[in-house]
């Protein structure tokens, strides 16, 4: 029980600090490939490749003056960037980032933090309150820009929350109807990944994440061309890091429940065979860590992908945006629902 | 069969006067009240008078889950009723010659509609049916002061009419409860001796209850006493001719009602209550009577004088003695043919003076000699003038209060002497004494008004001499009416 | 997980949450917050339900609760669209200002 | 069922309308569907007593067809009437669709043997009704009234679920039948809260027509509304609330009886005094026709408060239904004519007699027959409802309802006197449409012929 | 601890918390923050549901009310720059009322509770009621109609909010 | 009327099912900036690394001694009225006895400031000068934190005695020839807006 307990402390903060590095190393990784793709060099100077360049980044954070403006309420000020944070630190806590694995006396370990059977809502739970850092933020700011950035900021997540939860549902189906996110892994190491049968749903989950994150093209809420720094214009020193940081936490765990979903998560191609090859056995931890390296190299790619479309896009117009989300992705969405529900039954997975 | 036409004769004609445009509407209407005159009469010919109740009977189902009939017959009262319905109605039709109303078709029409509901009313054999006619005699009543009343027509109408509707839901209710505990072959039923049966078996509280629930309409109909203060106003707002229709006929809707739908159904109540009733009916011939004594408007003298008859016909009435429900019957005719007969004097005062005022009135014997004596003829009819038609009812009726109880008798005889006082007065005050300025010239009368007042004469002489056929149908139907209420 | 407390616990919480929804709604003045407590009402129905579907180990109770939830969401869309409209033509949405017709 | 399914689909099919262009026919097509819906409705009648749907939470017995019945005859009517009222509006698809998902929900209330379909039926009859009573965008007015009425309308809502949660948790179930088979027996040991459940179910519904001392949105409502959405409020909606009133308390609460006639009586004297004596003070036409519209509810309810189940008082309801709601659309479409310029007052009925007296004459019976003279149907509504009544304990509020009826009187008769005697200076025709004007006619008619006929609406619904 | 279980603890402090955060809407000045009042108060309501083994209708909760219906309000009070406390206040007579009618309420409420037997709720069995699956055998089976219907309900509501809420082009 | 053929036609033509569908193009898009991860980076590591400069760059000024030492600049103005960008302020002084070595005429600059914040460093004031005082050197002009910092006085612009700078290099010998011919104010032959440079 104790060892149990501990373990999941570890876990806890090994999640944690993992969310928090790879965000922090998200900025420098953004800055290098941004600068690949310009043709340009990015950080250098801060250690070998600018590799120290966030600690300087998050140092120069801490020391910058905090101001919060006079006439915004204050409370809630300081509540806004803190509960973006914490909404994007929660969702890691359903994503299985490994095999369990066994230890000699027995007892079963899990790659997870909590393995509920609800993994799915529970993230869209999270996710919906996420909303509620930027709005407050925002609204808190006294400030137009601000307040329209939060605006944006929340009309546009909950509309994307939409097509994004429908292609889930098909993924749900394709999966076996559980709504276990380990469930939905490990349901993809026997078989293939669930990308074969849900390419648009993974295309629709995919740019919903975009919008979800607010991630280029959909970067609106933040968009300085027109609303100088959108919901985070009056926030300053670490809180202003919060923000930048949430967002890159948002990042990660998106990018690390489309791998999970779609992609098989810590499983991959020949994963048996390779195992068998290198003589682990079932249950070995080696196993789990073997396949938290696959997972997190899924991840990285996505969070360069993710980094790669921003520089590559133009950022939308607020009401290309909605169309987009209501009119193409809804609908789109609803259609591969009904080619899921068409297709599943024929493969038998569905029974009316 | 000829019962219901009698009902639906009026209401086609209606129909038909309601489209017909101008003039040609009034002659069509005075030519169907005349049928439907020709019609009762045959009826009266074809009544026999032996004591059997509802003669002449139609009868159809009209909502047979409820036990609602369309049932009309004829006892003698009603018959009584009835003649002097379709007597009176040409009459009225004929007296409006001389006014010009605008929109003649709808008051003809209205006119019509307003004989179909009465007809209906004394006829009817159904409680339902009873009610459905009481509450629609209102609607054309209440149109035609409202359209062609006089000044104040709008508020005194309203009040008029909230009075009656007012009585009239609380009859309903009254039946409803009566009609809840029929018991025809295990299915409820609206006809009136079933109705009779569930009242007597009614407990006396629930009597007394039922009593005043249905009183009350019939009360605010008279009006008696308490109830009366709707009356002067209407009366003397409304166009001659629905002042008429209310105090000719209308009114005895009140006093038959009394007779066949309150007193046989709750004799309890009538034994608890009756006394009450008379005292305040008794108070009532005497109050209007002192009042119209000090009454400056002829009009509205009139109206209490009506007030003080029906006052006394109550009183008869709720004596249930022989003699004195058949006086009520007797003076319900007499005085509906003499009122009739006042209000049209009154009418041709207005429209040859331009005036009712008693002071600004005088001396129009000495300019028309023949409207005098008929006047005079019809005022002695209506102070019960032995050998005019007045005075059998009323004989009767003192007979009867006074058998009922002395001072009651007392009080009502009383009633004579004032009648005499203000009717008296008012003739004097109009045809003799000096001439006012006003009425420089009293022409003679119109030949309508002249045959309308020669026909009230005749009647009202001739019933006086000879009231036999009347008084035997009265007499009959009243013995009837003393067995159900026995 | 919830041994050994009575129902009745959850009947009074819920009723104490009904009435403070309700009292708002009488005592409030600005339209939003009244709405607010009406969403407070009906959670506090909600809690009650799940109260009474676990109390009768029977489902109906929650899945009624679905039904609330789509009703509540249904009613707030209606309600801050037409308060949004208002907004557009008053200025404001007091239910004070909201007195255009006499009462 | 058919009925409901087939008014859902005309829902859909109306919002389809302004895509595929064929606005110019989507009134033939509702009404033409609300007919066929009337005869599918109809077809099940032969069947047995009862058929239920869907695992027992919908059943079209009789009385729910002719409930059902009279619901669609009403807005058949109404469609008609409101056919320039879509006409000169935008959004007249919207309007349409809406129309028919509040009837959908009036359906539902008529059948339901459930308490989830109860409550979802009455939600999806209040919510469309919300938007159409706010849908005169730039009237402050309207706003205002469609606000008002959805914060009563969720308020009651939220009575209504508390309710039900508190039967939910004394008898277990949602199902009608299983509640009143828990009633009869648990007779003795049933928790209180059962009766605080069944107390706030009647509180919620009387919310729902009005009754007072819930009645304070009404007038302000139907003042705000337009005038024809005010039509649909107090014809389509009172029946279907009706018709859920008469089956909860009259099918499943009718064993607890004891608990809620007192409340009931209560309410109803409450209804019939402040409704009759306030309407008589109103000068807007149809706040006046709201209050009216409370003192009707009030008579209806009497019909459940004497609690006797048998033919007669499903007649009497459901005639009341017929003859108030065919009444109202008459008055409700001579109203809406003559207010067309905006003034709701009184005076606006001013010299009608001379200037249409065809209305004039239509809105005179509307008037008689809601004011109970006969032989209008509204006499006849009046006369079932003393009927069911004078069989009960509650002979007192009968007196009541006598007395505040003839206070009715007086202020229908205001708009006769209006109509007739009061003078217009520049007596112009109101312009009305023909289609209008049939209607309004040919419901003047109906409210004569079941007047002179009643027993025609009990021969028909043979229970 | 002092004789509790830990059920009962977090049952009172839920509960306590609950009614706190409610009365918080009820009194605060300020829209906004009442709106993070009500919304913490759903957050006590959802630890309710999971204390009674509703797992699935609490993460709904969170996701319908505070997720979509409280952004709404915060949406529209946002829009419509409620910041200012400028809500004139009822008169006090008003208020009186409301409260003597809602603590009236509450006498009767909780008065016809005293009389009910304690029942006392159990885990056992009740387990497994509100898992994913069971609720959905229960809607599609028995609440099957109910669930259809709604989508008229929620579609109404569609069109209702579509057609306030947009512009006239005339 | 046609002023250039850069004009392009914007066509408003439907697209095609595939267009519409904006996939290919965004991948294409991708694929584009992707190919840019393989390319060249023209980056220059300032300061490990600095570009070469041309003979003629145009950095920092400088004030020229002569042969002797003496400062060359007598303060005439030309340079500050040259400047397009009125960089140059100057203040002149009589020059005193026993101060021949240090200034070259009788006059001299007492203050020559120029503001490296306002100098565009076109070397209009190198062309200007008739006494071959000024010149722009490929030295850059340091940064600094003040505003005033970037005011060079004489002790930043004249060039240290130890340490002369060397322009030859632009100092060429057409541009001398050309300041030798006489009769020609050699920097103010104005032609329309074109100096004629081209004497010869």
């Amino acid at each position: 029980m104790i060892a149990f307990v501990i373990y999941k402390f570890i876990v806890c903060v090994i999640v944690f600090g993992l969310s928090l590095a790879v965000a922090a190393y998200s900025t420098w990784w953004e800055r290098k490939l941004s600068a690949l793709l310009q043709d340009r060099v990015g950080p250098n100077r801060a250690g070998p490749f600018g590799l120290l360049q966030p600690l300087a980044d998050g140092g120069k954070m801490f020391f910058k003056e905090e101001i919060i403006p006079n006439v915004s309420n204050r409370f809630l000020f300081v509540l806004g960037p803190s509960l973006f944070m914490l909404t994007a630190l929660m969702t890691g806590s359903v994503i299985p980032w490994g095999k369990s694995f066994t230890t000699d006396s027995g007892s079963t370990y899990s790659f997870q933090i909590t393995d509920i059977n609800i993994g799915v809502l529970y993230l869209f739970g999270v996710v919906s309150i996420g909303v509620y850092g930027i709005m407050i933020g925002g609204w808190a700011s006294n400030n137009k820009y601000a307040l329209l950035g939060a605006i944006r900021a929340s009309s546009q997540m909950i509309s994307y929350e939409v097509a994004m939860g429908i292609s889930v549902i098909a993924l749900i189906i394709t999966s076996g109807g559980t709504l276990s996110l380990s469930e939905i892994v490990e349901q993809q190491d026997a078989g293939v990944a669930n990308i074969v049968w849900q390419p648009l749903g993974f295309l629709i989950f995919f740019i919903c994440a975009l919008a979800e994150t607010n991630r280029a093209p959909f970067d609106l809420p933040e968009c300085e061309s027109e609303l100088v720094g959108g919901y985070h214009t009056e926030y300053s020193s670490m809180k202003l890091g919060l923000f930048l940081f949430a967002e890159y936490i948002n990042m990660f765990i998106s990018s690390a429940i489309m791998a999970a979903f779609y992609f098989g998560g810590y499983n991959f191609p020949w994963a048996h065979e390779f195992y068998q090859w290198i003589g682990l056995h079932d249950g070995s931890v080696w196993i789990s860590i073997i396949g938290f390296g696959a997972f997190f190299t899924k991840i990285c790619i996505f969070i360069s992908v993710f980094m790669w479309v921003r520089w590559t896009l133009p950022r939308f117009r607020y009401d290309q945006l909605m169309h987009l989300g209501w009119k193409i992705l809804l609908p789109l969405s609803l259609l591969n629902l009904a080619i899921t529900v068409v297709v599943e039954y024929f493969r038998g997975n569905i029974h009316f | 069969m000829l019962t219901a036409l009698l009902i639906g004769f009026p209401l086609l004609a209606s129909l038909l006067v309601f489209f017909i445009k101008g003039n040609a509407a009034r002659n069509l209407a005075l030519g169907f009240s005349v049928i439907e005159f020709i019609l009762s009469l045959v009826a009266f010919v074809m009544y026999k008078n032996d004591h059997s109740c509802c003669q002449l009977r139609f009868d159809h189902a009209w909502v047979q889950s409820l036990g609602i009939h369309f049932s009309v017959g004829l006892d003698g009262i009603s018959l009584l009723l009835v003649l002097l319905t379709t007597f009176l109605v040409p009459l009225i039709i004929l007296s409006s010659y001389k006014n010009e109303y605008a929109n003649p078709s709808s008051f003809y029409g209205l006119i019509l509609l307003m004989q179909m509901a009465l007809v209906g009313v004394f006829v009817a054999n159904d409680g339902f049916l009873f009610y459905v006619f009481w509450e629609l005699a209102l609607i054309p009543i209440y149109f035609i002061c409202l359209l062609w009343g006089g000044d104040h027509r709008a508020s005194i109408t309203f009040k008029f009419f909230i009075y009656t509707f007012f009585g009239s839901l609380f009859m309903l209710v009254g039946l409803i409860y009566v009609y809840n505990h029929t018991n025809a072959d295990g299915l409820k039923s609206w006809a009136f001796q079933d109705l009779y049966n569930a009242g007597k078996s009614l407990t006396e509280n629930q009597q007394s209850v039922v009593f005043w629930l249905i009183f009350i309409a019939f009360a605010v109909k008279m009006p008696i006493f308490p109830f009366h203060t709707w009356q002067p106003d209407t009366y003397v707002n409304a166009p001659t001719q629905g002042t008429m229709l209310l105090s000719g006929i209308m009114l005895k809707m009140g006093t038959f009602g009394v007779m066949k739908w309150l007193l046989p159904i709750v004799p309890l109540g009538l034994a608890q209550w009756g006394n009450t009733v008379m005292c305040l009916s008794v108070i009532g011939v005497v109050y209007a009577s002192c009042i119209a004594i000090v009454q400056k408007d002829y009009k509205r003298l009139i109206a209490y004088s009506s007030i003080a008859h029906v006052g006394l016909i109550s009183a008869g009435i709720f004596s249930a003695t022989q003699q004195g429900l058949q006086g009520a019957v007797m003076q319900m005719l007499a005085h509906g043919v003499n009122v009739v007969g006042l209000f049209l004097i009154a009418d041709i005062l207005i429209r040859h003076t331009g005036t009712r005022h008693l002071d600004k009135l005088g001396g129009i014997r000495g300019m028309n000699g023949n409207f005098a004596v008929l006047f005079l003829i019809i005022l002695l009819g209506s102070v019960a003038l032995p050998l005019t038609n007045g005075f059998i009812g009323e004989f009767l009726l003192i007979n009867g209060i006074y058998q009922y109880g002395a001072w009651f008798g007392a009080f009502a005889g009383l009633s004579v002497i004032l009648g005499a006082v203000y009717m008296l007065r008012s003739y004097q005050s109009i045809m003799l004494g000096d001439r006012k300025d006003n009425n420089v010239v009293f022409g003679p009368l119109a030949s309508t008004d002249k045959a309308i007042l020669i026909i009230i004469c005749g009647v009202i002489i001739a019933f006086g001499v000879y009231p036999k056929p009347l008084n035997d149908l009265a007499e009959e139907g009243v013995k009837l009416l003393l067995t159900n209420i026995k | 997980m919830i041994n050994g407390i009575s129902i009745n616990y959850y009947l009074l919480l819920s009723t104490v949450l009904f009435i403070i929804g309700a009292i708002g709604v009488m005592a409030r003045r600005n339209s939003i917050i009244i709405f607010m407590c009406i969403e407070l009402m009906l959670n506090a129905v909600n809690l009650l339900l799940v109260a009474f579907s676990t109390l009768h180990h029977d489902a109906s109770g929650q899945v009624f609760v679905f039904f609330i939830m789509a009703v509540a969401a249904a009613e707030v869309a209606v309600g801050l669209a037409i308060l949004s409209m208002i907004y557009r033509n008053v200025k404001s949405i007091d239910t004070n200002l909201l007195s255009n017709l006499k009462n | 069922m058919k009925g409901l399914l087939i008014i859902s689909g005309l829902g859909v099919l109306a919002m389809l309308a302004e895509i595929f262009k064929f606005k110019k026919l989507l009134l033939p097509i509702v009404l033409l569907g609300i007919v066929v819906a009337y005869a599918l409705n109809f077809m099940e009648w032969t069947h047995d007593y009862s058929i239920s749907y869907f695992t027992n939470m919908i059943a079209f017995d009789r009385m729910g067809i002719a409930f059902s019945g009279i619901i669609l005859a009403t807005a058949f009517f109404w469609f008609i009437l409101a056919n320039d009222y879509f006409e000169e509006d935008s959004n007249v698809v919207d309007h349409f669709a809406l129309v028919l998902f509040a009837l959908v929900g009036a359906l539902m209330l008529t059948a339901f043997t459930n308490m989830t379909t109860l409550f979802l039926g009455i939600e999806i009859m209040s919510i469309p009704l919300y938007v159409l009573a706010a849908s005169q965008k730039k009237d402050i007015r309207s706003n205002e009234a469609g606000f008002k009425y959805l914060i009563m309308g969720s308020f009651a809502s939220g009575f209504l679920l508390f309710g039900i949660a508190l039967i939910y948790g004394a008898s277990g179930s949602f199902d009608l039948a299983q509640i009143t088979s828990y009633i009869t027996t648990h007779a003795s040991g049933m928790p209180m809260f059962f009766y605080v459940g069944v107390i706030m179910i009647l509180v919620a519904m009387c919310f729902k027509v009005s009754a007072a001392p819930f009645h304070f949105w009404a007038p302000d409502v139907y003042e705000g509304s337009p005038t024809l959405i005010t039509a649909l409020m107090s014809t389509v909606v009172k029946t279907a609330a009706f018709a859920a009133i008469m089956r909860l308390f009259l099918v499943g609460f009718s064993g607890v009886s004891e608990v809620w006639t007192g409340v009931l009586a209560g309410i109803i004297a409450l209804s019939l005094i402040i409704a009759n004596f306030s309407a008589a003070m109103q000068t807007n036409v149809k706040r006046m026709l709201a209050y009216s519209s409370i003192s009707h509810a009030a008579f209806m309810l009497m019909v459940v408060l004497a609690n006797i189940r048998n033919n007669i008082s499903v007649d009497a309801i459901l005639y009341y239904s017929l003859a108030y709601s065919i009444g109202s659309i008459a008055a409700f479409g001579v109203v809406y004519n003559v207010t067309k310029n905006g003034n709701e007052n009184l005076n606006a009925f001013n010299g009608l007699a001379k200037r249409n007296p065809g209305m004039a004459l239509c809105m005179t019976i509307a008037m008689l027959s809601l004011a109970g003279i006969p032989v209008t149907s509204g006499f006849f509504a009046k006369y079932f409802v003393f009927t069911t009544m004078i069989g009960t304990s509650h002979k007192w509020l009968l007196i009541l309802a006598v007395i505040t009826s003839a206070v009715g009187a007086y202020y229908y008769l205001k708009v006769i006197i209006a109509m007739y005697f009061k003078k217009l200076d520049t007596p112009e025709p109101v312009q009305i449409e023909r289609s209008n004007m049939m209607v309004i006619t040919l419901t003047s008619v109906i409210v004569i012929a079941i007047g002179i006929v009643p027993g025609i609406i009990a021969e028909i619904f043979r229970f | 601890m002092l004789g509790y279980t830990i059920t009962q603890w977090l049952f009172g402090i839920l509960s306590f918390l609950a009614i706190m955060f409610a009365l918080m809407v009820v009194f605060s000045r300020n829209p906004v923050n009442s709106v993070l009042y009500l919304v913490m108060t759903f957050f006590c309501i959802a630890g309710h549901y999971l204390l009674l083994n509703a797992q699935f209708l609490a993460v709904v909760h969170i996701v319908v009310y505070a997720g979509a219906i409280m952004v709404l309000f915060l949406f529209v009070i946002m829009l419509m720059d409620l910041n200012q406390d400028s809500e004139p206040q009822r008169t006090m007579v008003t208020k009186i009322i409301a409260g003597v009618a809602g603590g009236l309420m509450l006498f009767v409420l909780v008065g016809s509770l005293k009389g009910t037997e304690q029942l006392n709720l159990s885990s056992y069995g009740s387990s497994q009621i509100g898992t994913v699956k069971n609720l959905g055998k229960v809607l599609f089976s028995e609440f099957l109609f109910p669930f259809e219907i709604a989508s008229v309900l929620l579609l109404a509501a569609m069109v209702g909010a579509i057609m306030i809420g947009k512009k006239d082009i005339k | 009327m046609q002023l250039t053929n850069r004009s392009k036609v914007v066509s408003n033509k439907v697209q095609s099912g595939m267009e519409s569908m904006y996939l290919p193009a965004i991948l294409k898009g991708m694929m584009i900036t992707a190919s840019h991860i393989f390319k060249r980076r023209p980056t220059i590591r300032y300061p490990e690394q600095t570009r070469k400069l041309s003979a003629v760059y145009r950095g920092l000024h400088v004030l020229k001694r002569d042969e002797k030492g003496a400062e060359r600049c007598t303060a005439c103005g030309l340079c500050a009225l040259a400047c397009p960008a009125e960089a140059i302020t100057m203040e002149n002084a009589e020059r005193q006895k026993g101060e021949e070595s240090l200034y070259r005429e009788e006059k001299y600059a007492k203050v020559y400031e120029i503001n490296m914040l306002r100098c565009i460093f076109c070397g209009l004031c190198e062309e200007a000068c008739p006494k071959e005082a000024i010149f722009l050197t490929d030295r850059i002009v340091d940064t600094e934190y003040e505003r005033e910092d970037f005011i060079y006085g004489k002790d930043k612009l004249v060039e240290k005695i130890d340490k002369r700078i060397d322009v030859s290099k632009r100092q060429t010998l057409e541009v001398a020839e050309f300041k030798k011919i006489p009769g020609i104010k050699h920097n103010a032959v104005w032609e329309g807006n074109r100096i004629d440079r081209k004497i010869n």
